[in-house]
C-alpha cells in the first residue's frame, strides 16, 4: 500500500467516525462500559489473589523439638529443616515462649506450669514457599531426627484453603468468562453499526472499490472505536486504584495482607484493556463486513 | 463492446425480469433503452456492471466474460464502467465532492489530479457551488447530477445511466445529454435508461425497446415509438 | 385550502430556498409546479406537510396554522394530507401491501376496511400483482406507484406529489394522471411539482413556476413554459 | 388503546424483529451475553455470600466457667447467656471435651492432664445471630457472674472477619456495578439499531402516525429482544447451576459449608435476569427513539 493511499484511509476512518455521530458515540461507549468492568473486575480478582495468597502464606508447620535435644542437635536440625525442597524460613520458638502463645488464647489458668511443668516443646515454625507444600513438609519434617511432631494449621487452616483454592478457581474462570464477554460485546456492537452501514459498501463496492480498499477505513475505525472507548476505563482505574490503594493499605497492613503496588499491576492492566479495546474493535469491524463484501 | 448471449435472469423471489435477452454494441455507439415500467431495463443494466448476476446466458462487457467472474476480479470491471444509478447510490456521509473523488480514489489517482478533474465535472453538471454539501442537502435533480459526475469521472469505457434525467428538467437534461453525447465522440458506450420520449425522438440513436424482459425492437436510428 | 404568506426558508448551511413567497391556493384547484433543478419546488412542498419549518412568514394548510403548530398536532395535520414523495420513503421492511395500509392503520381504520381500499388503490396503480413484494424488489417506477398508492388511500383533502412521474413511462404517467384528476373531481387540492414539460402543456392547470426560490409565474391556464 | 390496535402493534413489532434479521440476531446476542454474565456473576456472588457468612457463623464464644460451679448454677448461667441479644445458641461441653479437642491440636503431651490435673474449664459455646455482635456478647458475658472468662476465636478469626466482610463490600459495590454495565449494555445496544432505523421512523411521522403508535411496536419489539436474550442464559443458569451444586455439594458439606439451594435462588436469578432484559429492552428502545419523533 503506498502511504498516500494509507494517509486516505486513515483520513477516512477519521471522517467517518466523526460523521456518524451517535452511532460512533454509541459504539465508544460500549467500549468504554465493557471495558471499565473488564478493568474493574481484574483489579479485584488479582488482588483477592494476593490477599487469599497473603493468607495462606500465614499457614505454618510446627515442628516440635523432642525433650532434651541439646541446642548443637537443634541447629543440626534447623538446617535439615532449611534444606527440605519448598521450605522458605525456619525460626525458633522455646516452649516457654510457646506456653505465652497458649496463654494468651486459652486463659490464665496455664500459667501454673511455668518453667519445668510446662508440657510443651520447643518448636521450629517453618514457612513454606508455597502455601500448598505445607501438608508435605510436615509430613518430611516428622520423619526427621529430634522431632517429637509437625503439624500445620489444623482444621481451620484446611478449611481456608479450599475455600480459597475454590474462590481462586472461580475466579479464573470468572476472568476468562469476562474476557470472552467483553470481546463478544465490543465485536457485537462493532457488527451492528456496520450492519446498518452494509448500503454504503454495497455502493463503495459498485464503483469500484476492492475489498481491500474498503476495508481499511473501516479497520481504523474500529480502532478508533476501541481506543477511544479505552480511554476513560484507564483514567478510571488509574485513579480508583491509587486512591483505593492509598486508602485501604493501612487497614490492609494491619490485617497481616497488601494490595497490589499500583505501578507495574496497573501499567499491564490498562495494557490489556487497551489491547482488548483497539484489536477487537479492529478486526470486528474488518470480520463483520466480510459478508457484505461479495459481488 | 457489449455482448450479451441468451441471457435470463430470475429473482429469488420468482419473477423472471430478463428472458433469453441476445444483444451486441460496439464500441463507440450510444443506445437508449425503453419500455414501459417494470419491463426489466434496469434489472438489464445491473447485469452489465455486475451488480446482479444472471441466471443463465453469456455476458461480455469490456472485455470481461461476466459469467464464472471471481468476486475479487469484480472491482477491476467496474473501474471500466461509470454508472448512473437510478436510485443515485450516493455515500451519504461523504460530501459531493468526495463522492466524486471516491470513485478516482479507489483506482489511487493522485491527490492533484483527482482535484481537478473532480471539480472540472462537477462545473461540467452545474454544482461547482455545492461541493461541501452532503446528499441529503440536495435537490433530487442536484443528487442525480453528482451521479452522473460520478460515473464519468473516470472516463470510462462504457457509461450506463439509468434514467440519469427522470429529476432534471428539460434544460438541465438537455445539458447532461450534451455531456453523454460528447463522452459518446470519444469512443464511450453509452447505454441510457429512459423514460423521456422527446429526447429519444428528438437526439436520434440506437433504439433497444424492453417489454416484460424480451427484447422487443432493436433499431439503429430509432424513436421513443409508444403512444399516449 | 393553502395560503401562504411572505414565506422565507433558509437551511442550517445557509441555502436559502425560499425567498418571500405568497400564494393562495383554494379547494378544489389544481396547480403544477415547476422550475428548474434546485429552484426550491420541494422545500415549497415539504412546508405544506411541515417535513420543514418555515424561517418566516404564515402558512395555512387544511384549517391548519403551521407556524407555531405544536409537534404533538402534526400527525393530525399530515393525515388530511396525502403526499407523493420524490424520494419515495417507502418503510423498506414492510412489503408493497403493508406500505399502503400503514396509513390508513395509524388512523385506526377498520382492518377489512383497509383491506379492501388498499387492494383497490393498488389495482388503480397497477400493482396488485405485487403486494408481497418488498420494495427493494420492486423497479423505480413500481416503488413511485407505490407511494401513489399511500399518497391516495386515505382519500386526502390535499395531495401533494412531487414529481410522482419521474420514474415512469408516458402511459403509465397518463394513468396516473387520470387518477389525480379524478381525486381532483371530487374536490381535493392537487399541487405537483414536475419537469414533465409535455404533461404540463397537454393537461393544463394553474401552473406556479419557481425560480432560485421566488414565485416567478402564476398563471391560471398556464404552460410548462421553459424552452429547450 | 383498542384492542385491534394492540393486537396490530404486537403484530408489527414480530414482524420487525423478525424482518430486521441480523440486527435482530446481534441485539439479542448482546442481551444474551450480557445477562449470563450477570447470572453467572450473581449466582456466584450470592453463594460466596453465603459461604463467607458460613464461615463466619463457625465462630463462637467461649464462656469458660469458674470451678467449683454446681450444675443448678451453671444451668442459671446458661439462661442468662441465651438471654443476651442476638444469642442463637448456648451448648455446654465439659473441661475434659475441651482438653480432648487441645490434644487433638497441641499434641499428645497434654494427655497427661486428665482428671482433676486438667487444668481447663467447663465451657458454653455461644453462638450468636450475627457474627458481628460476637464481640459484644463476648464482653457481656464476661460480666455475668460464674464466668471465669469469655473469648472468641482471637487474631486468626478478626483478620477473617475483616478479609469476608471487605470482599464481600466489595462484591456489594462489583454487583451494582455489574448491574448498570448490564442495564447499560442493553439499552446501548438497543439504541444503535433504533438509531440504523432513524429514516424508518422519520418516514412513520410523515404519514401522519402520531409518536405514541410509532412507539408501541418498538417497544415490544425491545421487549422481544430482551425475552428472547434471556432464554438461553436462564437455561445455562438453571442446568449449570444445578450441576455445579450436585457437584460441590459433597465436598462444601465435609468444609461445613453449603451453596444455596438451587429452587427459589434460582427463580429469583432468573426473574432478575427476565426483568432486566425486558424491561430495559423495553424502555431502551422507547427512550432511544425519543429525539427522532420530533417534527
Ligand atoms: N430485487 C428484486 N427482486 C425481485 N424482483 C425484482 C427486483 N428488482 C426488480 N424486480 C422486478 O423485476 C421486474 C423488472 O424490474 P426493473 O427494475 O428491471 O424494471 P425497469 O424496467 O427498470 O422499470 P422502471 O422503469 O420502473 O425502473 C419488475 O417486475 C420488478 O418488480
Ligand atoms: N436539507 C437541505 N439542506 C440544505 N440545503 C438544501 C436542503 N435541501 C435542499 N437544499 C437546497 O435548497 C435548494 C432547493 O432545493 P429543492 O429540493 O427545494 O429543489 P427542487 O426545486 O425540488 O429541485 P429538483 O427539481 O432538483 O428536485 C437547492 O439549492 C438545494 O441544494
Ligand atoms: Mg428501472
Ligand atoms: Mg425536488
Amino acid at each position: 500500500m503506498k502511504t498516500r493511499t494509507l494517509k486516505r484511509h486513515l483520513n477516512d476512518s477519521f471522517k467517518s467516525l466523526k460523521r456518524n455521530g451517535w452511532m460512533s458515540v454509541a459504539a465508544v461507549s460500549a467500549v468504554t462500559v465493557t471495558l471499565l468492568l473488564v478493568g474493574i473486575f481484574f483489579a479485584m480478582i488479582f488482588n483477592f489473589n494476593k490477599i487469599s495468597q497473603d493468607i495462606e502464606n500465614d499457614v505454618h508447620v510446627r515442628v516440635m523439638i523432642e525433650r532434651g535435644t541439646t541446642s548443637k542437635q537443634k541447629d543440626q536440625l534447623q538446617k535439615k529443616l532449611e534444606k527440605i525442597a519448598a521450605v522458605k524460613d525456619v525460626t525458633y520458638s522455646s516452649r516457654k515462649k510457646e506456653l505465652n502463645k497458649v496463654v494468651g488464647s486459652y486463659g490464665q489458668s496455664f500459667k501454673m506450669f511455668t518453667g519445668d511443668d510446662n508440657p510443651l516443646y520447643d518448636v521450629y515454625t517453618v514457612s513454606t514457599t508455597k502455601p500448598s507444600q505445607t501438608i508435605k513438609v510436615a509430613k518430611h519434617a516428622k520423619q526427621l531426627k529430634y522431632v517429637y511432631d509437625a503439624t500445620y494449621g489444623g482444621n481451620n487452616a484446611k478449611k481456608l484453603f479450599k475455600v480459597m483454592s475454590s474462590v481462586r478457581k472461580w475466579g479464573i474462570g470468572f476472568t476468562l468468562l469476562l474476557l470472552f464477554v467483553a470481546v463478544f460485546l465490543i465485536s457485537n456492537t462493532i457488527r451492528i453499526t456496520i450492519l446498518s452501514r452494509r448500503d454504503e459498501i454495497g455502493i463503495m463496492r459498485l464503483v469500484g472499490a476492492t475489498n481491500a480498499y474498503i476495508r481499511w477505513p473501516f479497520l481504523f475505525e474500529g480502532a478508533w472505536v476501541g481506543l477511544l472507548g479505552v480511554i476513560i476505563p484507564i483514567i478510571i482505574i488509574d485513579v480508583g486504584y491509587g486512591w483505593v490503594y492509598r486508602h485501604m493499605a493501612l487497614s490492609m497492613a494491619s490485617a497481616g495482607y497488601s494490595m497490589l503496588k499500583p505501578g507495574i499491576f496497573l501499567f499491564q492492566l490498562d495494557l490489556t484493556m487497551a489491547v482488548i479495546g483497539i484489536v477487537i474493535g479492529a478486526l470486528g469491524s474488518v470480520i463483520s463486513m466480510r459478508r457484505f463484501l461479495r459481488i | 463492446m457489449i455482448r450479451m448471449t441468451n441471457v435470463s435472469k430470475k429473482y429469488p423471489n420468482g419473477v423472471t425480469a430478463i428472458k433469453d435477452l441476445s444483444l451486441t454494441i460496439e464500441s463507440g455507439e450510444f443506445a437508449y433503452i425503453v419500455g414501459p415500467s417494470g419491463a426489466g431495463k434496469s434489472t438489464f443494466i445491473k447485469m452489465l456492471y455486475h451488480q446482479l448476476r444472471a441466471t443463465s446466458g453469456k455476458i461480455e462487457v469490456a472485455g470481461f466474460d461476466l459469467i464464472g467472474m471471481k468476486d475479487r476480479d469484480v472491482p477491476y470491471l467496474r473501474r471500466k464502467i461509470g454508472v448512473v444509478f437510478q436510485d443515485f447510490k450516493l455515500l451519504p456521509r461523504l460530501t459531493v465532492f468526495e463522492n466524486v473523488a471516491y470513485a478516482m480514489e479507489v483506482i489511487e489517482a493522485q491527490p492533484q489530479a483527482i482535484k481537478d478533474r473532480v471539480l472540472e465535472v462537477l462545473e461540467l453538471v452545474g454544482l461547482k457551488g455545492e461541493i461541501r454539501r452532503f446528499p441529503n442537502e440536495l435537490s433530487g435533480g442536484e443528487q442525480q447530477r453528482v451521479a452522473v459526475a460520478r460515473a464519468i469521472v473516470n472516463q470510462p469505457e462504457v457509461l450506463i445511466a439509468d434514467e440519469p434525467t427522470g429529476n432534471l428538467d428539460p434544460e438541465t437534461s438537455d445539458g447532461i445529454m450534451d455531456i453523454l453525447e460528447a463522452i459518446n465522440q470519444r469512443g464511450t458506450i453509452v447505454l441510457m435508461a429512459t423514460h423521456n420520449k422527446q429526447m429519444v425522438n428528438e437526439r436520434t440513436h440506437r433504439v433497444l425497446a424492453i417489454e416484460d424482459g424480451r427484447l422487443v425492437r432493436d433499431e439503429k436510428e430509432g424513436d421513443y415509438g409508444y403512444e399516449d
